[in-house]
């Protein structure tokens, strides 16, 4: 067990440093650099730069380097705890982005735990009463949820609220709680506010667990083992809850890791749509402006929690199943 | 718009500075929560707070004190909205009808007559919003940091043809002297560029700087910047720079000063009233009436927004939402959100501006691009009476680019000359530009063989009735054998295309319809954004030697009438020479427009007093500011 | 082994009962038909037949243990419960009537003790179960009968193997854990589906063993299924030979050995190789052409295609129950035909 | 006596009916038995039918304004009607409107004019033009009598575009670009994948390192970087094939893994063992014996991917950065549809995510059905 946790931490520390190279070259690879679109976004307002203090601007920031200096500098910096500064709020990256990191985890994590309540019965229900009507009626209901663009679904819930409840739906807390410490009203204003954006986001990744329960469980419920526990005498719930439903979620757990990128993506459109200080819609405007150390920073931070998800998963995944916690095959 | 209603303000708003001058206010009244603190010896009392002649600002009627000023900002990075509701607080400013230039951080000012030095007196005892005055000084050091190479700012101010220098003659008296004349001075420093000069207060942004303090460097060091420049950049940003508004320790002048502040994680910003605001009512009672604003901030989509003005949790608002598309919808939801519709006069001319590249490297395309009777050709190829259909809902009339008929400037016959749809007159201007020919799929063809296409760049995310507009002038064109093909780019990019002359065409809409002096891009290739001649332009400003070319000799003397307008002091002289440069571009014809820039509308809350019914909207004028929110107020 | 007789009161009796599987798409399939079959406590009866012959459905159908496409749309299974029969073909499977019999009154073990108990919980975790769930003890008290179960079973140290997975187990210890959870309860009949199939050959045999030993403790009647005629002679006290569905022929082991009379049970004896010096060795004769799926099944007697003596009525008229002697009874034409003398 | 199992004997029962039936036969029957997959065939059949012969079904050119009727609500079909003189009409017709201008509100409102009813005709002449491209046609599938009249059977846009012919047009381009995607994907998927689980050792050790590379990086900012990185000044065409291409750079991993889990599987099998004894060379055992081998899993993986691009496509469209108009697809038609006004005024522009909805729904139940009857007993 140890050997594997250290296994997998140094495969993990690989992966980080080609994931912080690809970052880097992505955040490097449209035309121009933050100053470009600096120019161009003053020009939209009629303003202009003395080229001047843009070459000033370019030292200052070390933008005409090669690339290879720049991202040593900057991985060195990571090394230290110094992501760079976002050259748009001129602030060291690490001040912006925890809040916005903590909104993401919040709100996905809650996603995620949603997902897992829609798709666990769902998914039982489809495997148990495979072809019934039932099935095709559930799984029906968990794949439009698949099916609806998330930004289509997160405007015509926003746009129902208002017509319906005259309430707009957005952001995650009122006014008045939005710089409050955290207490119970507090959290009550957030659930207030957050489920609609959990409940666009959930409906988006319940599909693909209900397939997955769906076959794992159906594989199982054709294990002897079945026969066996209900031939024990046990109730037919007790008997798809304790043996097939539980070897089924195994392969499940394994993909909370590869949840996170998918649900990241789907919340940066719906924190678009919903106004949620997520880390999504920075990510998003940072890239457009090529603010790099803050996208860049950003990216790699999302990367990362995918990589410990993973690596979490996994060791869950011992840790519940002896069969790879004794290494069986 | 209602022009009766635009001189009567302005009349009282002269009068009123007229007796403001005259002698001092009477210091009635103000808000209830700083009588409270006055009170409790917290805040200095009221007659201490205000100058010696506070300016004097009058609404429709007189307010009452209280409520939140609720509007929307789109993304963390749209300092617009504060430069245009809170910031514009320069030495002088325009009336509201954007006419003339008059008084407001400087009490009066005078100009020698080749306007080469302005001499301005500032109003005695205005304080900044932590309550020690501002003076000559804070001039001086903004004038002294706006130059100096480390600080990254774009202005006037550090013009390298023509910088400011300065000479303090006392606490409240100092001079602006150029080297060459600058007779725009007074309408440049009444924009929005006006307010760069009172961004810095001496007193806290010295600090940051080693010729005030030694310890600059270490102390930007020991804050994590690499430094003392970032340091200052990011504690005393210039003008209107976005980190400005995320330092809520930064003394200003604004009505209202940060509450929370605008930094990368806001949901919100929010402001409240700056205790030594300089202003006053007709009455004297201290402005501004409305205690806080509340700018909630959307994370990139405008939606959200939308929906909250419709539900009535936007107090006033044009910016963003009020889009020709959501017009019906705001006008249904009056009612149920309790607000009306106001009007909005845009300062740009024209809904769509094509801009051929004069400068091409092809020289077959170049040599066609400056053929005139090409470019009259297409223009009569555009029935622009359907464009104004089916985008804008008959909204506007077929109209080139040229000053709106609310300008002085307006001509008739430079907006309409070539605007009727008339294919055949088309295909015979085409025809005299050399396009004879036509290949198998009937598109004409230029001198060396190549089908006459113009790849034509556009930013649809900028403006969505861009493609639109450009969509039904593809089919137009084709009609009489001209091909376009469209380029919907990203604005970085398309700003990139510029220096390296790698683009047929690119549109953008029609600025300069009211600011006709100060943003001539359209009429001579006078900027960077005058992409139909930008190798010209590099000529004529010099910005970017290595790129020039020599422009033609009609562009040449357009430069050469521009350049005197700088060096008179006279606005009757400047407003002529203004005239010839647009003869010229009459007679040259160099942009083609579509029609005129349709009204827009702003939302009012039905509660809320004194705003405007009818404004205009402008960057350089920047509303609402102009119309005076801090006599705005809720019943 | 001693004769029984025949008046002891039979535990379970099945009557006349049938199987159909519905699917979908197709016609329904009868996979058994009008089987009966007696029971009695302390005695084994061993089915035996080819894969796919209905056996082990016959024998789920006891527990009604069969797949949600399955019915029993005819005949009876009287359950004895001591107050009275019960019929579990009326019982709805997931019943709580059902389930009191299931693992308390019946119990049964399965071919394979490797899929058959659950990878990711412990022995005892799953034997203690059984126990908690029917006679209500605590989970201690379970887990001390779960060991002495398991030390009764043969299972060498006892008390650590309750906490070993099944992987951690070799195939006859999970046998012996599988018969001593299927012991748990004391069950009045215990249902072995070719629970030795998939152990070797020493294995077996001390499998077969134990359940003998256990039978003599508990006294219990057993069902075993079997496709080794081997085992049956070891173990079985009756037997009865299924061929597609239909139970051909039943009876005293002995009796069935020594005079088959289906055709069907005369080729299997005859396929099963004796031990004899290699000079006096004979070739088998294995049956003849392939087991038809049940669709093609003939209305009459399932053998008629495969059948040597097949004649007239075969193919189309049921053949009867025929006793032969006492409890010997078998289903062909030839016992009631002229052409049986022929055979005979 | 001799303890013999019998099964060595006797012949072991095979029904005859599936011994005959080939792989895809079997599969065939498998899958009839998942109804939803039956119908979701069909649904897709349809759909893509609608793909191929966009420019026959659409009743006018995608691209066709027109300033009367901008925003003009569904006239729906019709079919029966009775005359003013009492005698009743059968045969396909749509009202015209009454058209009205609020030059306040800025916009126009329209009424059915439920007395001026506009036949509509099938196998209608038409300009020419060239099906898919290159078969030369002049006949349209409907059309009304006089091609100046309104024909809005599902509404029109801001600009009176016919959403219907936009909707068709959209249907190509959004299925194609999902089908080119899971084709390049399945290329990528089988031939990198294939070889990792064929080859095994360090290469599989790679692949897999990759493609747990790919799949732990936010796909966003892969989007937004390499769509960013695109030569901007490339063509519309060319940028639908680069966003095709971004998008199977990125689908291809999930395809890869499952091939690699095939191959790794079927390596020991023992057909696999005879061909290498026979000396065959590895490309021949990989595309001769192994890929036939699990076609249909692979066929039932690219259909489940394919929902996924299109989804992208929609995505991408709606931050700007996939297709961009004038193409039309369905990304780009519901980019127009993304606002409250539509919502709220013109609720008819959403049908094209009621296509999306409806393609994806079909597509996952089809390759379910698919996957189902191609592997009972697999995942």
């Amino acid at each position: 067990m140890v050997q594997f946790i250290i296994r997998r931490l140094i495969a993990m520390l690989l992966t980080l440093f080609a994931i912080s190279f690809v970052a880097f070259a992505i955040i490097q690879l449209p035309p121009g650099d933050y100053l470009t679109s600096y120019i161009a976004s003053l020009a939209a307002t009629g303003d202009q730069v003395d080229p001047r203090v843009i070459e000033n601007l370019r030292a200052q920031y070390g933008l005409g380097e090669p690339y290879l200096v720049q991202y040593w500098k900057w991985l060195a910096g990571i090394l230290q705890g110094n992501f760079g500064s976002s050259f748009e709020w001129k602030r060291p990256v690490t001040e912006l982005i925890w809040g916005r990191l903590g909104n993401s985890i919040l709100v996905e994590g809650l996603a995620v735990i949603v997902m897992w309540f829609i798709a666990l019965p769902i998914g039982i229900y489809a495997a148990v009463r495979k072809y019934s009507l039932g099935d095709y009626l559930a799984t029906v209901a968990g794949f439009i949820g698949l099916a609806v663009p998330n930004f289509l679904f997160a405007l015509i819930l926003m746009y129902l609220a208002y017509t319906w409840f005259g309430t707009t739906l957005g952001g995650l807390f009122s006014p008045e709680f939005e710089t409050a410490r955290w207490s119970l009203p507090r959290i009550w204003d957030f659930f207030a506010h957050a489920w609609a954006p959990v409940l666009v986001l959930a409906t988006g990744g319940t599909a693909e667990l209900i397939r997955i329960l769906r076959a794992n469980l159906l594989d199982e419920l054709k294990k002897p083992y079945v026969v066996t526990a209900r031939a024990k005498g046990l109730p037919e719930w007790k008997v798809i809850l304790k043996y097939p439903v539980r070897l089924a979620l195994n392969p499940l757990i394994s993909t909370i890791g590869w949840l996170l990128p998918a649900l990241v993506s789907g919340s940066v459109i719906v924190s678009v749509v919903m106004n949620l200080p997520t880390a999504g819609p920075m990510l998003l405007r940072s890239l457009t402006t090529q603010d790099m150390y803050l996208a860049g920073a950003i990216i790699l931070l999302l990367s990362v929690l995918t990589v410990i998800g993973t690596l979490i998963s996994d060791i869950l995944l011992a840790l519940i199943d002896p069969r790879i916690r004794y290494g069986a095959k | 718009m209602r022009k009766d209603q635009f001189f009567g303000l302005t009349g009282a708003v002269a009068i009123a500075a007229i007796l403001a001058a005259a002698g001092p206010a009477l210091a009635a009244g103000q808000a209830p929560a700083l009588e409270a603190l006055v009170a409790s010896g917290d805040l200095p009392p009221l007659e201490e707070r205000l100058p010696a002649n506070p300016l004097v600002v009058e609404g429709d009627s007189i307010g009452t004190y209280g409520g939140t000023w609720r509007m929307g900002m789109n993304g963390g990075g749209d300092n617009g909205l504060i430069v245009k509701t809170v910031a514009y607080e320069g030495l002088v400013r325009f009336d509201r009808d954007w006419q003339t230039v008059v008084p407001n951080l400087a009490e009066s000012w005078e100009a020698n007559a080749d306007a080469t030095e302005y001499t301005f007196k500032l109003r005695d005892g205005v304080k900044w919003s932590d309550g020690t005055p501002f003076t000559s000084a804070d001039i001086a050091f903004a004038v002294e940091i706006y130059k100096d190479p480390d600080y990254p700012a774009g202005s006037w101010i550090d013009n390298k043809n023509n910088p400011v220098n300065i000479e303090v003659i006392d606490e409240l008296t100092f001079k602006f002297k150029f080297d060459k004349p600058n007779g725009m001075l007074m309408d440049q420093m009444a924009s929005v560029d006006g307010i760069h000069i009172t961004s810095l207060q001496k007193a806290y942004c010295s600090q940051f700087h080693p010729t005030y303090n030694e310890n600059a460097a270490a102390e930007a060091e020991a804050k994590g910047f690499s430094s003392w420049a970032l340091y200052l950049q990011d504690r005393c940003a210039w003008g209107w720079e976005t980190i400005r508004f995320a330092n809520p320790d930064l003394p200003t002048l604004y009505g209202w000063v940060i509450e929370t502040p605008l930094t990368a994680n806001a949901s919100r910003v929010t402001w409240t009233r700056n205790p030594y605001y300089w202003k006053v009512d007709a009455e004297g009672n201290q402005l501004p009436y409305i205690d806080n604003l509340d700018m909630r901030v959307s994370q990139g989509g405008v939606e959200e927004l939308t929906l909250a003005a419709l539900n009535g949790e936007i107090d006033f608002q044009e910016r963003h939402i009020a889009t020709n598309v959501n017009k019906p919808l705001f006008f249904d939801g009056q009612e149920a959100g309790d607000y009306h519709l106001g009007e909005v006069i845009p300062s740009a001319s024209n809904t769509l501006v094509l801009q051929l590249n004069f400068n091409h490297d092809d020289p077959v395309k170049r040599e066609l691009y400056q053929n005139k009777d090409f470019r009259v050709g297409i223009s009569h190829a555009i029935d622009r009476e359907e464009i104004v259909d089916v985008v804008f809902t008959g909204q506007g009339e077929p109209f080139q680019v040229a000053p709106r008929p609310q300008s002085p400037f307006y001509d008739e016959e430079l907006a309409k000359q070539y605007t009727e749809f008339d294919p055949d007159l088309a295909i015979e201007h085409l025809e005299a530009a050399g396009l004879t020919e036509m290949n198998g799929d009937g598109i004409r063809l230029m001198s060396n063989g190549e089908p006459a296409k113009i790849t034509i760049d556009v930013i649809s995310a900028l403006r969505p009735e861009w493609i639109d507009i450009l969509e039904i002038m593809q089919l137009q064109l084709a009609a009489v054998g001209v091909e376009i093909e469209l380029n919907n780019i990203d604005r970085t990019l398309f700003y990139e295309k510029r220096p390296g002359n790698d683009f047929d065409a690119q549109v953008w809409a029609g600025d300069g319809g009211l600011e006709v002096v100060q943003e001539p891009r359209y009429y001579f290739p006078a900027n960077d954004e005058s992409v139909w001649a930008y190798k010209w332009a590099q000529w004529f400003n010099g910005t970017r030697p290595e790129i020039a070319e020599e422009p033609a000799e009609w562009a040449k003397e357009q430069m050469e009438l521009y350049t005197q307008i700088r060096s008179s002091s006279s606005p009757e002289e400047r407003a002529d020479l203004m005239k010839q440069i647009l003869a010229i571009t009459k007679e040259q014809f160099p942009v083609i427009g579509v029609s005129l820039m349709p009204n827009s509308y702003s939302i009012i809350r039905n509660n809320l007093r004194n705003a405007p019914e009818s404004m205009f909207n402008a960057w350089l004028f920047p509303t609402p500011s102009p119309m005076d929110p801090v006599v705005w107020y809720f019943e | 082994m001693p004769q029984t007789p025949m008046a002891a009161k039979p535990l379970l009796t099945i009557n006349d009962m049938s199987i159909v599987f519905s699917s979908p798409d197709e016609a329904d399939i009868e996979a058994v038909r009008q089987v009966d079959l007696t029971l009695t406590p302390g005695k084994t009866l061993a089915l035996v037949g080819e894969s796919g012959c209905g056996k082990s459905v016959t024998a789920r159908a006891v527990l009604r243990l069969l797949d949600r496409n399955a019915k029993i749309p005819s005949g009876k299974i009287l359950y004895d419960t001591g107050a009275g029969p019960v019929d579990i073909a009326r019982l709805n499977s997931d019943s709580l009537a059902m389930r009191a019999i299931r693992g308390a009154e019946i119990s049964m073990i399965f071919q394979e003790p490797m899929s058959s108990l659950s990878p990711v919980h412990t022995i005892g975790d799953q034997i203690d179960e059984i126990i908690v769930l029917h006679d209500r003890l605590n989970k201690k008290q379970a887990r001390e009968r779960t060991i002495s179960l398991l030390d009764q079973v043969g299972v060498p140290g006892a008390r650590d193997r309750a906490n070993a997975y099944p992987f951690e187990l070799s195939g006859g210890l999970r046998q012996r854990a599988m018969i001593a959870m299927a012991l748990a309860c004391t069950p009045k009949l215990l249902i072995a589906d070719e629970p030795t199939t998939a152990l070797d050959v020493t294995t077996q045999a001390q499998i077969l063993d134990l359940l003998r030993q256990l039978q003599d403790d508990f006294g219990m009647a057993m069902l075993f299924i079997t496709h080794d005629l081997g085992v049956v002679a070891e173990i079985a006290d009756e037997i009865a030979v299924m061929y597609l569905g239909d139970v051909v022929e039943q009876g005293d082991v002995y009796e069935v050995f020594r005079a088959p009379k289906h055709p069907y049970t005369q080729a299997l004896m005859n396929s099963v190789p004796r031990l004899m010096r290699k000079a006096e060795r004979q070739r088998l004769t294995p049956i003849k052409g392939t087991v038809p799926s049940p669709k093609d099944r003939p209305n009459g007697c399932a053998f008629t295609s495969r059948c040597p003596h097949a004649f007239g009525p075969c193919a189309e008229i049921r053949p009867q129950r025929t006793m032969v002697s006492t409890g010997h009874t078998a289903r062909c034409h030839l016992l009631t035909h002229e052409k049986a003398e022929a055979f005979a | 006596m001799a303890v013999q199992s019998m099964e060595q004997i006797v012949p072991v029962a095979v029904p005859r009916r599936t011994a005959r039936e080939s792989q895809f036969g079997l599969m065939w029957r498998r899958f009839r038995q998942h109804k939803l997959a039956l119908v979701s065939l069909w649904i897709v059949a349809v759909f893509y039918l609608i793909a191929i012969l966009a420019e026959f079904l659409a009743p006018v050119d995608p691209s066709d304004y027109s300033a009367r009727y901008t925003y003009a609500p569904p006239q729906g079909l019709n079919f029966v009607a009775q005359n003013e003189d009492g005698s009743w009409h059968f045969g396909p017709y749509v009202y015209a409107y009454k058209t009205e201008i609020d030059p306040v509100a800025l916009r126009r409102t329209f009424v059915l004019d439920e007395t001026k009813r506009l036949p509509v005709h099938f196998f209608t002449e038409s300009e020419p033009y060239r099906l898919a491209g290159f078969i030369p046609m002049s006949i349209k599938f409907m059309g009304v009598e006089n091609p100046r009249d309104p024909f809005y059977i599902l509404g029109a846009d801001r600009l009176g575009r016919d959403l219907l012919s936009r909707l068709i047009h959209g249907t190509r381009i959004s299925l194609s670009i999902g089908l080119a995607g899971v084709t390049l994907s399945l290329f990528f998927g089988v031939v990198i994948g294939g070889f990792a689980g064929f080859y095994g050792g360090w290469f599989d050790g790679a692949v897999m390192r990759t493609v747990e590379f790919i799949r732990s990086m936010p796909t966003i900012p892969l989007w937004l970087g390499l769509a960013a990185a695109m030569p901007k000044d490339w063509s519309a065409l060319q940028t639908y094939f680069a966003i095709t291409i971004i998008l199977s750079l990125i689908g291809w991993t999930e395809l890869a893994r499952v091939v690699r889990g095939r191959f790794l599987s079927l390596r020991t099998e023992d057909f696999v063992t005879a061909a290498q004894l026979d000396g065959a060379s590895d490309w021949r055992i990989v595309t001769r014996h192994m890929v036939p081998s699990f076609t249909s899993h692979i066929i039932a993986a690219a259909t489940l991917a394919i929902p996924g691009m299109i989804l992208a496509e929609t995505a991408l469209s709606f931050l700007g950065l996939g297709l961009q108009a004038p193409i039309v697809s369905w990304g780009t038609l519901l980019q127009d549809a993304q606002n409250i006004r539509t919502l709220a005024t013109a609720p008819w522009l959403l049908a094209p995510g009621l296509c999306v909805v409806v393609v994806i729904l079909a597509l996952n139940f089809f390759g379910d059905g698919l996957r189902d009857a191609a592997d009972p007993h697999g995942r």
